[in-house]
């Protein structure tokens, strides 16, 4: 597996490993069975914008990768945009992805997805 | 940085020795062996030497190997060759659930024309059954396929005893034998085999030259037609330098095989006590005692395989795994499935094999460093014994596939 | 004893620029390709390269390259690989008598399970007719397969041409190019092929590592199944060390071949000359203009090919015959029959084939020492022109077959 | 082709070849699109002995060596035991030949038994 330098230091020095204490939305998507799960743990303020995030993920290089830029490039933005982060955004952050790797950066934003969903739903 | 290689069933370095063979036929030794003059004479000379290399490492007749490029030809052609000459005779195949793809593959293809094949179960530490095996056996039964050894989990199957029962029943027995060369003493006379595969690059020889033992007077079709190389039975120009490397690694093969296996054993013991001794939730994969002498096989539950490689591949550690990132598939390896492992757990599996050159003070910095790897892999893991992995979640993968 | 080798159709030594290569690669560049970790991503980097040379050499896109263990390998993949893919469409295949056994064998293999092969014929120059190819057309046929010169005569077919025809009626064209490549310009884009096999030994490369392109999106079955190597259509580890070296010798081959063929031509024509001009009753085999440039091929009337080839090795050249004994096989050159020569004559045959480091002072000693010879040969031999060949004996000696 | 010392020499300098311009006993065996045709001259004497034989073939070196050799062998001998002469014979005194070459030194022999044939058909 050839990997880019962003991916091997998003890698071996991730951001946002971990659970946030203080999350109000959280998402889980994949499967073991797949050989990635990914979580994703969001703090959403009053006004919808994400004042923290973090993952936990069990999966492969470019998993634990695309978890680490995808919550860094959420911070700070608002559900609605943090929503639209498309996986292709993910993967030009990282500097490229190999093609059997693509997957990795679309469960990143379905896990995030999955986790505003969440929050909206608690909220409602 | 210096790097530990710890790969050696995916491929050995080549031996200083049997790149100095290969070199000197490379540059003096170009004749096609099938030419009349000097040239070829001479290039056909080394070939019958090396065939006679190669048929001592398997106590065969030299006139029984029939050189293939690669361990993975002469399995398609044991199998596929064997099953057209006897298509008259019968057209069931019995092989095992943990053969190596050159053989599962093969015989999936053949199953679209025309063929069926069982595939036999393992139990948990990878051995097949011999009442199974008997149980499995129909009139129509041409030809067993049994591995020597396993390549992911190490697992040596009773060959002597499987072809024992085949024989009787005058059935033809093909076992790959690429991991067990070099490993365990084959001794076909001995084995009740008719075919046999081997590889070079598994012990210290090339990549792209491998040999099928095919027992003296056993009917078999051509895989490849042509010329009438290999006493007609494999078309293509002879590949003389590989054979020669082949030869001599053969050759010493044999002579080390005792050393060999001994010191790849006290590693490998060193290897799974550290591991399984410092390392919580591991599992170690294959059978304990029947295992290749340099196999090493564990799951770590929690994380996945890929992960482990990548974090030894960045300080210099070369392993392998199982897991769906090896191969740019996304299934798990079909053979830890076999032995009954749940499909989040066959992904975080960890192959590491020991080869001539490697150290006691290679295991122990792979074991220290390990330990710091597993612990950092399972922080970052949403699963663990308190978060198990949801069943629910588990079933929904499996349908997606 | 200094030796003059003109046999470069047979194989050709290894350019020390590819020994470099290759050698460099057998001692540092070991890893298993298929490996996530560095030693694999280096090996599976050098293999891209490689492919993209090859692909140069022939105007194709690197993935429409796979590598084979030889041309033979190659040609058989092509021919069993589309019968196979393609057998519910038809079963016809159509191809020529003058075909390397590689093709000619395959063919015979598949009409013995279910398929049907026109074999054309060819002119006495050794040219199939484009009428001939329209008439053998039927709704069955799923391939074709003509080669692009022949590696005895050296005739060079009208690929191109043939391509149009087979396009037209939408079927499989498959050319085996062994002697083509580094001998004549290949442009895959411009000659309407699907398939084209290509060998690394013919090109100053090494033995055992050939190629078939496969236009991109062409349905075909494997050959070898197995591991996803090559794209998951050619299974079995990779042989770096002469992937890498096919590469080189493409590259040089694509680099000089204006150069090569100029020299070889020239050299080629110096021979031709000499051998027809001082020794009688002598004829020239093949086409007189549309030959491989390298190719020289004679008939001595009156005499075996053996002896001639015997005669030349004991002073140092080495050349090769379609004659029974190069082969081990009592059968004359199907090539030589097939352009008409009855079978007395086509025994007589001897092949020079000229390569880059041939010299006109080679031609010179050669040309030099053959008229001897073949006056010697001819002064023991029982027939000449008074005493003819008894037409009675012939007969027996074609049914003794 | 794998050739004895022996084969090649018989091969480079054969010895009687041509033709018996008083021959009274010739055998041709073989044929042209076998690749090998031998044609053997004897000169046998009133007492039948063999006093002088020798050879043209056209063939391969292992064609024209056992040719040479056979011919060597059996002058000097009468009739009956040149007749017995066994290909084998030929093939021992030539230190061996290749397997697909056996059938050189078996034409040799029958072109023997063939001249001797004729010399007998001529006489009676
Ligand atoms: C025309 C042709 N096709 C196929 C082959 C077979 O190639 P290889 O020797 O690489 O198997 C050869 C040469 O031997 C050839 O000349
Ligand atoms: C058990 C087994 N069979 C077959 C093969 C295929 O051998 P090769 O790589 O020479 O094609 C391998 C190794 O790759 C193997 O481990």
């Amino acid at each position: 597996m050839e990997y880019t330098e962003k991916v091997i230091e998003n890698f071996s020095c991730p951001k946002h490993v971990g659970e946030l204490e203080d999350a109000n939305g959280v998402g889980q998507v994949g499967s073991p069975a797949c050989g990635d799960i990914m979580k994703i743990f969001l703090k959403i303020n009053d006004e919808d914008i994400i004042e923290n995030a973090s993952f936990k993920t069990f999966g492969c290089g470019a998993a634990v990768a695309s978890s680490s830029m995808a919550t860094d490039m959420i911070i700070g933005k608002s559900i609605e945009e943090a929503g639209k982060l498309k996986n292709s955004d993910v993967v030009d952050a990282l500097g490229g992805l190999p093609d059997v790797k693509i997957h990795c950066s679309v469960l990143a934003a379905e896990a995030i997805q999955a986790a505003i969903q969440d929050y909206k739903t608690k909220k409602a | 940085m210096k790097r530990i290689y710890l790969d050696h069933a995916a491929t050995t370095p080549v031996d200083p020795a049997v790149v100095e063979v290969m070199v000197s036929s490379l540059k003096d030794n170009f004749g096609n062996p099938s030419s009349v003059y000097a040239e070829g004479r001479t290039a056909k000379k080394s070939i019958d030497a090396a065939r006679a290399q190669v048929a001592k490492a398997i106590n065969a007749d030299p006139r029984e190997i029939f050189f293939t490029a690669s361990g993975s030809e002469a399995d398609n052609w044991a199998i596929k060759g064997i099953a057209m000459k006897n298509q008259a005779k019968g057209n069931h195949i019995i092989t095992t659930k943990i053969e190596h793809h050159a053989i599962l593959h093969t015989c999936q293809y053949l199953e679209k024309h025309g063929f069926e094949v069982t595939y036999l179960p393992v139990d948990k530490d990878g051995l097949i059954s011999l009442e199974d095996l008997r149980n499995a056996i129909r009139k129509e039964t041409i030809l067993v396929s049994i591995m020597f050894a396993n390549n992911e989990i190490g697992t040596i199957e009773p060959i002597r005893e499987i072809g024992k029962i085949v024989k009787e029943k005058g059935i033809v027995f093909h076992t790959d034998a690429v991991q067990a060369l070099g490993n365990i003493p084959i001794d076909v006379k001995d084995l009740n085999v008719d075919l046999l595969s081997v590889s070079a690059h598994k012990i210290y020889g090339p990549k792209g030259i491998g040999a099928l033992y095919i027992r003296k007077g056993l009917p078999i079709d051509n895989l490849i037609h042509g010329g009438g190389q290999e006493r007609k039975k494999r078309a293509g120009t002879e590949n003389t330098p590989e054979i020669v490397a082949f030869g001599k690694a053969a050759e010493l093969a044999t002579e080390h095989l005792e050393t060999n296996i001994n010191h790849m054993k006290t590693l490998r013991d060193q290897l799974i006590k550290g591991v399984t001794e410092r390392i919580p939730k591991v599992r170690l994969n294959g059978h304990p005692q029947k295992r290749l002498p340099g196999n090493a096989n564990f799951c770590f539950e929690y994380i996945e395989g890929e992960s482990i490689l990548l974090s030894l591949d960045i300080i210099g550690i070369a392993g392998s795994s199982g897991s769906a990132c090896t191969s740019g598939s996304l299934d798990p390896s079909h053979v830890l499935l076999a032995i009954g492992l749940p499909a989040g757990m066959a992904h975080g599996s960890l192959r590491l094999t020991i080869g001539k050159s490697t150290t006691p003070e290679d295991i122990d910095y792979v074991v220290d460093n390990l330990v710091g790897i597993i612990q950092r892999l399972r922080a970052m893991s949403p699963i663990d014994a308190d978060n198990p992995i949801d069943s629910a979640v588990f079933d929904k993968a499996d349908h997606h596939h």
